[in-house]
């Protein structure tokens, strides 16, 4: 059976040059890098190594850099450490209704801890309104941390404007990279970022590893403590074969950035234009352009989206949805809740999010298949009339 | 995550579709929380002689249906009021935590369809 | 030129057979565990047998198994979760001075936050006294955390005797196995342990990978918030290849334990008896008996530590020291400062710990190089007087 | 961790050892912190004619104290007070940050051993 994996925002295979670094330190440069001699030296320059390639593609400094065990730590360290180190400045933070479960819940946790959080609403097509965020701003504004893209929808949110706004008036701002590095442009000065979180696995490196970038003079509090690793900013024995192939799988996504933007965009919108023309009573979220290039989310009236995605996975097509009933909470999607789609679009929705492995001939098998697996659900619905 | 009993219910519900002579129909669920289903009985002499069903919601819910219909169809109203969630999933040889509640709809639509059904021959 | 490497309590090589495994899940098996379907379910089914190997091993529950990103993680989830879910019940803690600084540290920060910690002092052979825990425990201690197996001078603690005193009085119990888990046996209700540390990288697994026992009703605080991963007590994508290592790794170190420690011991003693025998004015840290079977750390009066391992290493022999300059901080080995171990001989303290791919062969040629060693630097010291 | 220098420094460390006809002695550090060094010099028409050295301590003390011997051996005692730390570091080809302060001994003991010198000659 053909297979077509269309879930690349939620995971992608680790690259054969990737998996082919990581195994020189999973075998031979196994020491420990807070060891003092030989062998501990080359993992120590392995770390090293992938820290300076990071920080140069970011734009920033080695020193800035501090490697976490995933995009989720690295959230919670900025937005956690952030929020504690400068409390006696102000208990007031903002960010948006659409940030994933690392900042949100974190900031639902720091509201438990007697800060106030302002969770900006975003337009019907899934972005931020800068005029929102400008009347959100209080004196005792602290800290602010907008995702760069959305991991559902895709949409690119006014994170320039936002950062610089924040550099004025001094404030700490926090942006979540991890579903767009990689995939446009990331500079730490250009945004204006004091904090940035990144994550390898969504960029053809291995789980569990990710960074995040800490501009210089940046207080932030540790989220956990132990040995002096990470300049003691993040203890715990490093992660070295992660490290390295995290390393290797930025440098490859940023020499080939241009192309594949190109090709997956090509891609994304032929998938989007043949659903459109296939398809009745079909809704694409997220804004058509402010969008990344590799995500297409649709909403189809009269299905659930758990059975279409069990459909599609018979049928080879892996992907995701934002229906209460697949994420195995019973609450659809607080993305698509928070961009106020119609609940009978919201249960119905799916995401599919393209990779460097896919083809042409990959979106035409979709398009064959898919309108077969709607019809076939909505003729079993007691909602649709034909 | 399904068993395989859930697949091939899922793939090939049993007793899918609508009935133009029903004797009951009962609808269960509702939409904002993204699981409806609607179930029609034809009975004769107090027996479930034919059954249908349209299901809006997960690969759980439409298998659940589908078995259901399966367990209560030739069955007298009285046998069929007594089917249980759990005989539902144990015949479906399991289901993950957290998609029980969705099995519990076809149970609840059948109960709902043979009520409607006594209550409108108590009427004539 | 020989290498002999003896800092196995840094870090381990990782077996074969664990990179063979990982490998897999590096390469085919690379979906997202949470995915729902085909690709997901292949990583999420190499985690759970993970989680059931290693519960087996520890006499636990698979749900009471949640995966970290290593020890120092796993002992901060334990120290702060338990104190921070607790502290309405009282705000008193006891360790040790001898701990893990990912214990020491966090209970230090929990001082700040607070929190009153009693750091029991050590016997001159390091090791707990019971009757000072005893006397320690007051109405509103709501938590114990001491250590399996010291890391430095491999001291076995009495965390049965501890456990049971904890047991009767309800108060919650952390093990740091990190040292102790497949070198003595390990099982949580031995030890009534409520929650337990270990650590992939010490035995022969992968680094940045962990564990966390929490036993079924002790109430923990997340370490930080995101996604429903690890029965929503422990966010982010999971390290799957780094988990399915550990399982691996676990398994064989159990498997082998029985033999591998009536070799080691047997090294240990021989490398002991050896250096006591050709170098003078030279003391073994640490309990002699109550010890663990790989550790052998040794002080040397009027040798300076990192002078001793960098003639080591460059005789192929890779050790740690507990010196201040080694460290890269200023202060020598808390460990042996709280055995009161005197000052001359802190200074020239190394540490050997043996492991699987040590031979006698490795003993003989350690115990021909050390002394002259020991010499040259002796005759380089303006405290040495022959 | 340490360049190729140091560890040459270190390996044949110049000028270790005792002297018994010093015609000054300097120690400077102590035990406690780990660390100490004991400088001999003979001086002849105010230049350094002869220097040994012995030191406690890690890596880089040992071979900042034997790069230090060599750089000032043959100076006036005007021209070796002038030694710097900078100066000995950047002779050893660079140190880790940590251990910077290890090679500040070596320059200490050097001006100590010429200080004991003057004053001894003073008094005479
Ligand atoms: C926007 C965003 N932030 C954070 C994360 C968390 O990253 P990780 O899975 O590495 O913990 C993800 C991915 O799940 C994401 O899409
Ligand atoms: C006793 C002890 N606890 C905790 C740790 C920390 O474990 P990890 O290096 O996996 O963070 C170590 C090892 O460094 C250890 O020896």
């Amino acid at each position: 059976m053909k297979r077509v994996y269309l879930d690349h925002s939620a995971t992608t295979p680790v690259r054969p040059e990737v998996v082919e670094e990581m195994m020189k330190y999973l075998t031979d440069n196994w020491g420990n890098p807070s060891s003092v001699y030989s062998r501990g030296r080359e993992a120590r320059k392995g770390i090293d190594e992938a820290r300076e390639k990071i920080a140069h593609l970011l734009g920033a400094n080695p020193q800035e850099i501090i490697f976490t065990s995933g995009g989720t730590e690295a959230d919670n360290y900025a937005v956690m450490g952030a929020a504690f180190a400068n409390q006696k400045k102000g208990k007031h933070i903002i960010t948006t209704s659409i940030e994933h479960h690392a900042v949100l819940d974190t900031c639902k946790f720091l509201e438990r801890q007697g800060f106030e959080v302002t969770f900006l609403p975003v337009t019907p097509e899934g972005i931020v309104r800068v005029e929102d965020f400008e009347r959100a701003l209080r004196q005792d504004t602290i800290l602010v941390s907008v995702m760069h893209v959305n991991n559902e929808v895709g949409t690119i949110q006014p994170v320039e404007e936002i950062g610089r706004v924040c550099r004025e008036k001094g404030i700490i701002f926090h942006v979540d990279a991890v579903q767009s590095f990689g995939k446009i442009p990331v500079n730490v000065d250009e945004l204006n970022a004091d904090l940035l979180s990144i994550s390898a696995h969504k960029i053809y490196g291995p789980k569990g590893v990710g960074c995040l970038y800490i501009r210089k003079g940046t207080k932030v509090q540790k989220l956990f403590y132990g040995g002096a690793q990470e300049r003691r900013r993040r203890p715990g024995t490093e992660n070295v074969a992660g490290i390295v192939g995290f390393g290797k799988a930025a440098e490859l996504a940023i020499k080939e950035m241009g192309e594949e933007t190109e090709k997956l965009t090509k891609l994304r919108d032929k998938l989007i234009a043949g659903l459109q023309e296939k398809i009745s009573d079909i809704k694409l979220n997220g804004d058509p352009v402010q969008r990344i290039c590799n995500n297409v989310n649709v909403s189809f009236k009269y299905v659930e989206g758990e059975s279409l995605l069990l459909s599609l996975d018979m049928k080879g097509i892996e992907a995701s949805s934002g229906s209460a009933c697949t994420s195995g909470s019973l609450d659809p999607s607080h993305v698509l809740t928070a961009m106020g789609v119609p609940f009978e679009f919201i249960h119905g929705s799916v995401r599919m999010t393209l990779g460097r492995d896919n083809t042409e001939e990959d979106i035409d098998y979709v398009l064959e298949v898919f309108p077969e697996i709607v019809d076939r659900l909505r003729e079993m619905s007691p909602l649709y009339n034909k | 995550m399904y068993s395989e009993v859930v697949m091939d219910h899922f793939t090939n519900p049993r007793n899918v579709g609508e009935m133009e002579d029903a004797d009951a129909v009962a609808d269960v669920g509702n939409l904002s929380c993204g699981d409806t289903t609607r179930i029609y009985i034809k009975v004769k002499d107090d027996v479930i002689e034919d059954i249908k069903f349209k299901t809006f919601g997960c690969g759980a819910a439409i298998a659940s249906s589908s078995i259901a219909t399966e367990m209560v169809k030739g069955k007298t109203l009285d046998e069929a009021l007594k089917i249980t969630t759990e005989e539902i999933v144990d015949a479906l040889g399991g289901l993950p935590p957290a998609k029980v509640h969705c099995s519990v709809m076809a149970a609840d639509a059948i109960k709902k369809a043979i009520e409607n059904y006594r209550e409108k021959n108590k009427e004539d």
